[in-house]
Protein backbone atom coordinates (compact mmCIF):
# COMPACT_ATOMS: atom_id res chain seq x y z
CA UNK A 1 0.00 0.00 0.00
CA UNK A 2 0.86 3.84 -0.12
CA UNK A 3 1.42 5.53 2.60
CA UNK A 4 1.71 9.58 3.29
CA UNK A 5 4.44 10.24 6.11
CA UNK A 6 5.08 13.48 7.27
CA UNK A 7 7.92 14.86 9.15
CA UNK A 8 7.65 17.49 11.96
CA UNK A 9 10.14 19.67 13.67
CA UNK A 10 13.60 18.52 13.85
CA UNK A 11 12.87 15.43 11.94
CA UNK A 12 12.29 17.64 8.79
CA UNK A 13 16.37 18.82 9.94
CA UNK A 14 17.03 14.97 8.54
CA UNK A 15 14.75 14.32 5.93
CA UNK A 16 15.23 17.87 4.39
CA UNK A 17 11.34 17.39 3.38
CA UNK A 18 7.95 17.64 5.13
CA UNK A 19 6.46 14.43 3.42
CA UNK A 20 6.31 12.19 0.90
CA UNK A 21 4.52 8.69 -0.09
CA UNK A 22 6.40 5.28 0.82
CA UNK A 23 5.30 1.68 -1.01
CA UNK A 24 4.87 -0.97 1.32
CA UNK A 25 3.47 -4.20 2.00
CA UNK A 26 1.36 -4.62 4.72
CA UNK A 27 2.30 -4.43 8.40
CA UNK A 28 2.99 -2.65 11.38
CA UNK A 29 4.40 1.04 12.45
CA UNK A 30 7.81 -0.81 13.07
CA UNK A 31 8.19 -1.62 9.49
CA UNK A 32 7.84 1.91 8.93
CA UNK A 33 10.31 3.31 11.09
CA UNK A 34 12.65 0.18 9.49
CA UNK A 35 12.37 1.40 5.75
CA UNK A 36 12.78 4.80 7.16
CA UNK A 37 15.99 4.09 9.30
CA UNK A 38 17.69 2.58 6.41
CA UNK A 39 16.83 5.75 3.80
CA UNK A 40 17.65 8.24 6.59
CA UNK A 41 20.52 7.45 8.34
CA UNK A 42 20.60 9.97 10.82
CA UNK A 43 16.74 9.34 12.34
CA UNK A 44 17.99 6.94 15.10
CA UNK A 45 19.53 9.70 16.75
CA UNK A 46 16.17 11.53 16.89
CA UNK A 47 13.67 11.41 20.07
CA UNK A 48 10.13 11.22 18.03
CA UNK A 49 6.70 9.33 18.17
CA UNK A 50 4.68 8.04 15.51
CA UNK A 51 1.13 9.07 14.99
CA UNK A 52 -1.38 6.93 12.79
CA UNK A 53 -4.31 8.99 11.66
CA UNK A 54 -3.57 11.56 14.28
CA UNK A 55 -3.65 9.33 16.89
CA UNK A 56 -0.26 8.31 18.81
CA UNK A 57 0.54 4.18 18.32
CA UNK A 58 2.99 2.25 19.53
CA UNK A 59 5.41 0.33 17.28
CA UNK A 60 3.13 -3.21 17.23
CA UNK A 61 0.48 -1.24 15.58
CA UNK A 62 -1.11 -2.43 12.33
CA UNK A 63 -0.84 -0.36 9.38
CA UNK A 64 -4.02 0.87 7.95
CA UNK A 65 -2.83 2.98 5.55
CA UNK A 66 -3.58 6.42 6.93
CA UNK A 67 -1.52 9.08 6.84
CA UNK A 68 1.52 9.03 9.66
CA UNK A 69 3.50 11.43 11.29
CA UNK A 70 7.02 11.93 13.00
CA UNK A 71 6.53 13.77 15.74
CA UNK A 72 9.53 15.34 17.81
CA UNK A 73 8.79 16.59 22.05
CA UNK A 74 6.69 18.79 21.87
CA UNK A 75 7.16 22.61 22.29
CA UNK A 76 4.05 25.05 22.25
CA UNK A 77 3.48 28.12 24.28
CA UNK B 1 -15.06 9.97 13.58
CA UNK B 2 -13.79 13.51 14.45
CA UNK B 3 -16.20 16.06 16.04
CA UNK B 4 -17.50 18.43 13.19
CA UNK B 5 -16.85 21.74 15.26
CA UNK B 6 -13.91 21.74 15.53
CA UNK B 7 -11.93 24.99 15.83
CA UNK B 8 -8.83 26.36 14.47
CA UNK B 9 -7.00 27.59 17.08
CA UNK B 10 -3.96 28.99 15.22
CA UNK B 11 -2.97 32.61 14.48
CA UNK B 12 -0.34 33.52 11.83
CA UNK B 13 2.41 35.22 13.85
CA UNK B 14 2.09 37.19 17.26
CA UNK B 15 -1.01 37.24 19.39
CA UNK B 16 -1.57 41.28 20.05
CA UNK B 17 -2.52 42.56 23.57
CA UNK B 18 -5.23 44.45 21.68
CA UNK B 19 -6.93 41.32 20.27
CA UNK B 20 -6.53 39.90 24.43
CA UNK B 21 -7.93 43.39 25.40
CA UNK B 22 -10.92 43.02 23.01
CA UNK B 23 -11.71 38.95 23.92
CA UNK B 24 -11.81 40.52 27.76
CA UNK B 25 -14.52 43.36 26.68
CA UNK B 26 -16.52 40.56 24.77
CA UNK B 27 -17.10 38.84 28.00
CA UNK B 28 -18.22 42.32 30.14
CA UNK B 29 -22.19 41.17 28.61
CA UNK B 30 -22.05 37.43 30.00
CA UNK B 31 -23.06 38.56 33.53
CA UNK B 32 -23.09 35.33 35.26
CA UNK B 33 -19.11 35.30 35.07
CA UNK B 34 -17.40 36.43 38.39
CA UNK B 35 -13.98 35.02 37.46
CA UNK B 36 -11.74 35.34 34.54
CA UNK B 37 -7.94 34.04 34.66
CA UNK B 38 -5.49 34.24 31.84
CA UNK B 39 -2.70 32.77 30.59
CA UNK B 40 -0.19 34.14 28.38
CA UNK B 41 2.45 32.53 26.71
CA UNK B 42 5.45 35.25 26.01
CA UNK B 43 8.95 34.31 23.83
CA UNK B 44 11.54 34.97 25.79
CA UNK B 45 14.64 36.24 24.78
CA UNK B 46 17.25 33.47 26.29
CA UNK B 47 20.80 33.29 25.84
CA UNK B 48 22.45 29.86 25.14
CA UNK B 49 26.13 29.24 24.35
CA UNK B 50 26.32 33.04 24.19
CA UNK B 51 23.94 33.46 21.70
CA UNK B 52 20.53 35.31 22.22
CA UNK B 53 17.09 34.10 21.02
CA UNK B 54 15.15 36.57 18.77
CA UNK B 55 12.24 35.10 17.53
CA UNK B 56 10.44 31.21 17.63
CA UNK B 57 9.24 29.72 14.27
CA UNK B 58 6.24 27.69 15.59
CA UNK B 59 4.57 24.63 13.01
CA UNK B 60 2.51 22.27 14.23
CA UNK B 61 0.39 18.75 12.71
CA UNK B 62 -2.50 21.54 12.72
CA UNK B 63 -5.33 18.25 11.66
CA UNK B 64 -4.00 16.84 14.66
CA UNK B 65 -3.08 19.56 16.98
CA UNK B 66 -6.69 20.93 16.51
CA UNK B 67 -8.23 18.41 17.29
CA UNK B 68 -5.87 17.51 20.38
CA UNK B 69 -6.94 21.42 21.42
CA UNK B 70 -10.89 20.32 20.81
CA UNK B 71 -10.31 17.57 23.28
CA UNK B 72 -8.49 19.41 26.04
CA UNK B 73 -11.72 21.55 26.05
CA UNK B 74 -14.51 19.10 26.05
CA UNK B 75 -12.63 17.60 28.85
CA UNK B 76 -12.04 20.78 30.82
CA UNK B 77 -15.57 21.83 30.44
CA UNK B 78 -16.29 18.26 31.64
CA UNK B 79 -13.92 18.70 34.64
CA UNK B 80 -14.74 22.36 35.81
CA UNK B 81 -17.74 24.38 35.94
CA UNK B 82 -16.93 26.87 32.97
CA UNK B 83 -18.53 29.66 31.68
CA UNK B 84 -16.29 30.20 28.54
CA UNK B 85 -12.49 29.06 27.28
CA UNK B 86 -10.79 30.30 24.40
CA UNK B 87 -7.35 29.16 22.87
CA UNK B 88 -5.05 30.39 20.53
CA UNK B 89 -1.41 29.54 19.76
CA UNK B 90 0.88 31.41 17.22
CA UNK B 91 2.15 29.49 14.02
CA UNK B 92 5.02 31.27 11.96
CA UNK B 93 7.49 33.85 13.29
CA UNK B 94 6.62 35.27 16.93
CA UNK B 95 9.29 37.55 18.02
CA UNK B 96 10.78 37.46 21.92
CA UNK B 97 8.31 39.75 23.96
CA UNK B 98 5.65 39.24 21.86
CA UNK B 99 2.96 36.71 22.90
CA UNK B 100 2.67 32.69 21.31
CA UNK B 101 -0.28 31.30 23.32
CA UNK B 102 -3.42 32.88 24.80
CA UNK B 103 -5.93 30.73 27.36
CA UNK B 104 -8.46 32.49 28.59
CA UNK B 105 -11.23 30.87 31.16
CA UNK B 106 -14.48 32.46 32.68
CA UNK B 107 -16.43 31.20 35.60
CA UNK B 108 -18.98 32.33 38.37
CA UNK B 109 -16.80 31.05 40.90
CA UNK B 110 -12.61 32.10 41.10
CA UNK B 111 -11.37 28.82 42.74
CA UNK B 112 -12.85 27.32 39.75
CA UNK B 113 -10.33 29.45 37.28
CA UNK B 114 -7.57 28.62 38.62
CA UNK B 115 -8.06 24.77 38.37
CA UNK B 116 -8.88 24.82 35.28
CA UNK B 117 -6.52 27.23 33.30
CA UNK B 118 -3.49 25.38 34.92
CA UNK B 119 -5.28 21.88 33.80
CA UNK B 120 -5.34 23.29 30.14
CA UNK B 121 -2.31 24.62 29.67
CA UNK B 122 -0.33 21.60 31.46
CA UNK B 123 -2.12 19.78 28.45
CA UNK B 124 -1.47 21.93 25.82
CA UNK B 125 2.14 21.44 26.38
CA UNK B 126 1.98 17.81 26.70
CA UNK B 127 -0.63 16.84 24.01
CA UNK B 128 -0.79 19.24 21.30
CA UNK B 129 1.91 18.61 18.47
CA UNK B 130 3.27 22.15 18.26
CA UNK B 131 7.26 22.61 17.63
CA UNK B 132 8.89 25.32 18.20
CA UNK B 133 12.29 27.03 16.56
CA UNK B 134 14.54 28.88 18.33
CA UNK B 135 16.45 31.47 16.27
CA UNK B 136 19.05 32.85 16.84
CA UNK B 137 20.71 36.39 15.73
CA UNK B 138 23.17 34.24 13.26
CA UNK B 139 20.23 32.96 12.12
CA UNK B 140 21.14 29.49 13.22
CA UNK B 141 18.50 27.63 15.39
CA UNK B 142 17.89 24.96 17.80
CA UNK B 143 14.42 23.39 18.65
CA UNK B 144 12.48 24.62 21.91
CA UNK B 145 12.15 22.08 25.03
CA UNK B 146 9.76 22.47 26.91
CA UNK B 147 10.02 21.69 30.56
CA UNK C 1 7.00 51.90 60.28
CA UNK C 2 5.10 52.43 56.57
CA UNK C 3 7.54 51.98 54.24
CA UNK C 4 7.81 55.08 51.98
CA UNK C 5 6.85 53.28 48.51
CA UNK C 6 3.32 52.46 49.12
CA UNK C 7 1.75 52.44 45.59
CA UNK C 8 -2.28 53.42 45.93
CA UNK C 9 -4.00 50.43 44.18
CA UNK C 10 -7.39 51.52 44.29
CA UNK C 11 -9.34 53.24 40.67
CA UNK C 12 -11.86 54.91 40.41
CA UNK C 13 -14.62 53.01 38.94
CA UNK C 14 -14.48 49.29 36.69
CA UNK C 15 -11.53 48.97 35.39
CA UNK C 16 -11.41 48.88 31.38
CA UNK C 17 -10.56 45.95 28.94
CA UNK C 18 -8.45 48.78 27.01
CA UNK C 19 -6.18 49.31 30.36
CA UNK C 20 -5.96 45.62 30.74
CA UNK C 21 -4.80 45.44 27.06
CA UNK C 22 -2.29 48.53 27.39
CA UNK C 23 -1.22 47.02 30.07
CA UNK C 24 -0.11 43.64 28.42
CA UNK C 25 1.62 45.82 26.15
CA UNK C 26 3.99 47.28 27.90
CA UNK C 27 5.23 44.10 29.13
CA UNK C 28 6.35 43.27 26.05
CA UNK C 29 9.70 44.91 26.08
CA UNK C 30 10.85 42.58 28.57
CA UNK C 31 12.32 39.74 27.17
CA UNK C 32 13.44 37.60 30.17
CA UNK C 33 9.62 36.74 30.70
CA UNK C 34 8.08 33.49 29.54
CA UNK C 35 4.47 33.60 31.14
CA UNK C 36 2.01 36.03 32.47
CA UNK C 37 -1.09 35.11 34.61
CA UNK C 38 -3.63 37.44 34.60
CA UNK C 39 -7.01 37.30 37.03
CA UNK C 40 -9.64 39.06 36.48
CA UNK C 41 -12.72 40.19 39.17
CA UNK C 42 -15.90 40.45 37.13
CA UNK C 43 -19.17 41.47 38.79
CA UNK C 44 -22.16 38.99 38.47
CA UNK C 45 -25.64 39.87 38.28
CA UNK C 46 -26.22 37.76 41.02
CA UNK C 47 -30.09 36.60 41.75
CA UNK C 48 -30.84 36.79 45.13
CA UNK C 49 -34.31 36.60 46.82
CA UNK C 50 -36.25 37.24 43.60
CA UNK C 51 -33.96 40.82 42.97
CA UNK C 52 -31.13 41.02 40.73
CA UNK C 53 -27.56 42.71 41.49
CA UNK C 54 -26.88 45.53 39.07
CA UNK C 55 -23.79 47.18 40.66
CA UNK C 56 -21.65 46.90 43.45
CA UNK C 57 -20.06 50.11 45.20
CA UNK C 58 -16.76 49.73 46.51
CA UNK C 59 -15.23 51.26 49.44
CA UNK C 60 -12.04 50.49 51.62
CA UNK C 61 -10.12 51.65 54.49
CA UNK C 62 -7.54 53.05 51.89
CA UNK C 63 -4.50 53.27 53.64
CA UNK C 64 -4.82 50.27 55.78
CA UNK C 65 -5.63 48.29 52.33
CA UNK C 66 -2.86 49.88 50.30
CA UNK C 67 -0.52 48.92 53.22
CA UNK C 68 -1.94 45.39 52.89
CA UNK C 69 -1.89 45.40 48.46
CA UNK C 70 2.19 46.11 49.46
CA UNK C 71 2.69 43.44 52.62
CA UNK C 72 1.54 41.19 49.91
CA UNK C 73 3.13 42.36 47.02
CA UNK C 74 6.45 42.31 49.17
CA UNK C 75 5.43 38.44 50.79
CA UNK C 76 4.89 37.34 46.99
CA UNK C 77 7.94 38.48 45.52
CA UNK C 78 9.87 36.87 48.67
CA UNK C 79 7.93 33.55 47.92
CA UNK C 80 8.20 33.23 44.00
CA UNK C 81 10.51 34.46 41.22
CA UNK C 82 8.62 36.76 39.89
CA UNK C 83 9.69 39.47 37.03
CA UNK C 84 6.90 41.88 37.65
CA UNK C 85 3.59 41.94 39.60
CA UNK C 86 0.67 44.74 39.57
CA UNK C 87 -3.15 44.82 41.30
CA UNK C 88 -5.63 47.38 40.96
CA UNK C 89 -9.04 47.08 42.66
CA UNK C 90 -11.96 49.70 41.92
CA UNK C 91 -13.69 51.82 44.26
CA UNK C 92 -16.86 53.65 43.84
CA UNK C 93 -19.68 51.91 41.60
CA UNK C 94 -18.92 48.91 39.00
CA UNK C 95 -21.99 47.76 37.18
CA UNK C 96 -22.58 43.76 36.59
CA UNK C 97 -20.19 42.84 33.66
CA UNK C 98 -17.97 45.17 34.82
CA UNK C 99 -14.21 44.70 35.87
CA UNK C 100 -13.50 45.65 39.66
CA UNK C 101 -10.00 43.31 40.40
CA UNK C 102 -7.01 43.46 37.58
CA UNK C 103 -4.26 40.80 39.02
CA UNK C 104 -1.33 40.60 37.14
CA UNK C 105 1.86 38.15 37.31
CA UNK C 106 4.77 37.76 34.81
CA UNK C 107 7.42 35.65 35.61
CA UNK C 108 10.39 33.44 33.54
CA UNK C 109 8.51 30.32 34.03
CA UNK C 110 4.88 29.14 34.24
CA UNK C 111 4.55 27.07 36.63
CA UNK C 112 5.48 30.17 39.18
CA UNK C 113 2.70 32.17 37.82
CA UNK C 114 0.09 30.18 38.67
CA UNK C 115 1.01 29.26 42.00
CA UNK C 116 1.73 33.04 42.98
CA UNK C 117 -1.34 34.72 40.92
CA UNK C 118 -3.29 32.25 43.40
CA UNK C 119 -1.11 33.34 46.16
CA UNK C 120 -2.05 36.84 45.60
CA UNK C 121 -5.51 36.67 44.65
CA UNK C 122 -6.49 34.58 48.16
CA UNK C 123 -4.52 36.89 50.48
CA UNK C 124 -6.29 40.07 48.88
CA UNK C 125 -9.61 38.50 49.53
CA UNK C 126 -8.81 37.46 53.29
CA UNK C 127 -6.45 40.48 54.26
CA UNK C 128 -7.39 43.47 52.19
CA UNK C 129 -10.02 45.83 54.15
CA UNK C 130 -12.22 46.51 50.56
CA UNK C 131 -16.15 46.34 51.35
CA UNK C 132 -18.84 45.57 48.36
CA UNK C 133 -22.37 46.69 48.70
CA UNK C 134 -24.76 44.91 46.52
CA UNK C 135 -26.72 47.06 44.58
CA UNK C 136 -30.33 45.77 43.32
CA UNK C 137 -32.39 47.18 40.22
CA UNK C 138 -34.74 48.61 43.40
CA UNK C 139 -31.74 50.89 44.80
CA UNK C 140 -32.35 48.36 47.92
CA UNK C 141 -28.30 46.90 48.57
CA UNK C 142 -27.09 43.63 50.71
CA UNK C 143 -23.16 43.68 51.69
CA UNK C 144 -21.08 41.02 49.74
CA UNK C 145 -19.47 38.18 51.31
CA UNK C 146 -16.53 36.20 49.62
CA UNK C 147 -16.80 32.92 49.56
CA UNK D 1 -7.49 61.03 75.61
CA UNK D 2 -9.13 61.65 72.09
CA UNK D 3 -9.24 58.40 69.24
CA UNK D 4 -10.76 58.77 65.85
CA UNK D 5 -13.38 55.89 65.53
CA UNK D 6 -13.40 54.68 61.54
CA UNK D 7 -16.17 53.00 60.26
CA UNK D 8 -16.89 50.80 56.98
CA UNK D 9 -19.15 48.91 55.31
CA UNK D 10 -22.45 48.10 57.13
CA UNK D 11 -21.04 49.14 60.33
CA UNK D 12 -22.28 52.31 58.78
CA UNK D 13 -25.87 51.46 57.89
CA UNK D 14 -25.52 51.18 62.26
CA UNK D 15 -23.73 54.52 63.16
CA UNK D 16 -25.04 56.61 60.02
CA UNK D 17 -21.64 58.19 60.05
CA UNK D 18 -18.17 57.38 58.57
CA UNK D 19 -15.85 58.29 61.34
CA UNK D 20 -16.39 60.67 64.90
CA UNK D 21 -13.79 61.55 67.36
CA UNK D 22 -14.38 59.74 71.17
CA UNK D 23 -13.41 60.59 74.53
CA UNK D 24 -12.08 58.21 76.96
CA UNK D 25 -9.68 57.76 79.49
CA UNK D 26 -6.82 55.34 79.24
CA UNK D 27 -7.84 51.93 78.82
CA UNK D 28 -7.84 48.98 76.45
CA UNK D 29 -9.96 48.22 73.09
CA UNK D 30 -12.44 46.36 75.28
CA UNK D 31 -13.49 49.80 76.85
CA UNK D 32 -14.10 51.52 73.45
CA UNK D 33 -16.26 49.07 72.17
CA UNK D 34 -18.40 49.18 75.10
CA UNK D 35 -18.77 52.63 74.31
CA UNK D 36 -19.82 52.17 71.51
CA UNK D 37 -22.10 49.59 72.36
CA UNK D 38 -23.92 51.89 74.51
CA UNK D 39 -24.00 55.02 72.11
CA UNK D 40 -25.06 52.33 68.97
CA UNK D 41 -27.52 49.38 70.31
CA UNK D 42 -27.66 47.46 66.73
CA UNK D 43 -23.80 47.21 66.65
CA UNK D 44 -23.94 44.00 68.93
CA UNK D 45 -25.50 42.37 65.72
CA UNK D 46 -22.96 42.89 63.65
CA UNK D 47 -19.64 41.05 62.94
CA UNK D 48 -16.72 42.94 62.89
CA UNK D 49 -12.66 42.89 63.13
CA UNK D 50 -10.93 46.30 65.35
CA UNK D 51 -7.82 47.54 63.80
CA UNK D 52 -5.89 50.13 65.44
CA UNK D 53 -3.35 52.20 63.70
CA UNK D 54 -3.86 49.88 60.96
CA UNK D 55 -3.48 46.95 62.07
CA UNK D 56 -5.84 43.94 63.68
CA UNK D 57 -5.72 44.23 67.59
CA UNK D 58 -7.69 42.11 70.57
CA UNK D 59 -9.88 43.15 72.52
CA UNK D 60 -7.25 43.21 75.19
CA UNK D 61 -5.26 45.37 72.94
CA UNK D 62 -3.75 48.92 74.44
CA UNK D 63 -5.57 51.92 73.32
CA UNK D 64 -2.06 54.08 71.81
CA UNK D 65 -4.26 57.24 70.92
CA UNK D 66 -4.07 56.13 67.10
CA UNK D 67 -7.00 55.86 64.95
CA UNK D 68 -9.21 53.01 65.25
CA UNK D 69 -11.57 51.01 62.61
CA UNK D 70 -14.35 48.88 63.06
CA UNK D 71 -14.10 46.30 59.74
CA UNK D 72 -16.69 44.41 59.01
CA UNK D 73 -16.05 40.93 56.74
CA UNK D 74 -13.61 42.05 54.11
CA UNK D 75 -15.31 41.53 50.85
CA UNK D 76 -12.70 42.72 47.85
CA UNK D 77 -12.49 41.36 44.73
Amino acid sequence: MNITVKYFGQIVDVTNKNQETIEIIDGQISDVLQLLNNKYELLKNKDFQIAQNQELVSLETKLTGAEIALLPPFSGG
Amino acid sequence: MKDKKIKNVFREGAISSEFIGNSIYKHQTKTSIGAHNIFLGQVRADEIDGKTVTAIDYTAYEDMANQKFHDIRESAFEKFDLTCMHIYHSLGTVKTGEICLFVFVSSPRRKVVFEALEYIVEAIKADVPVFGKEIFEDETHQWKKNT
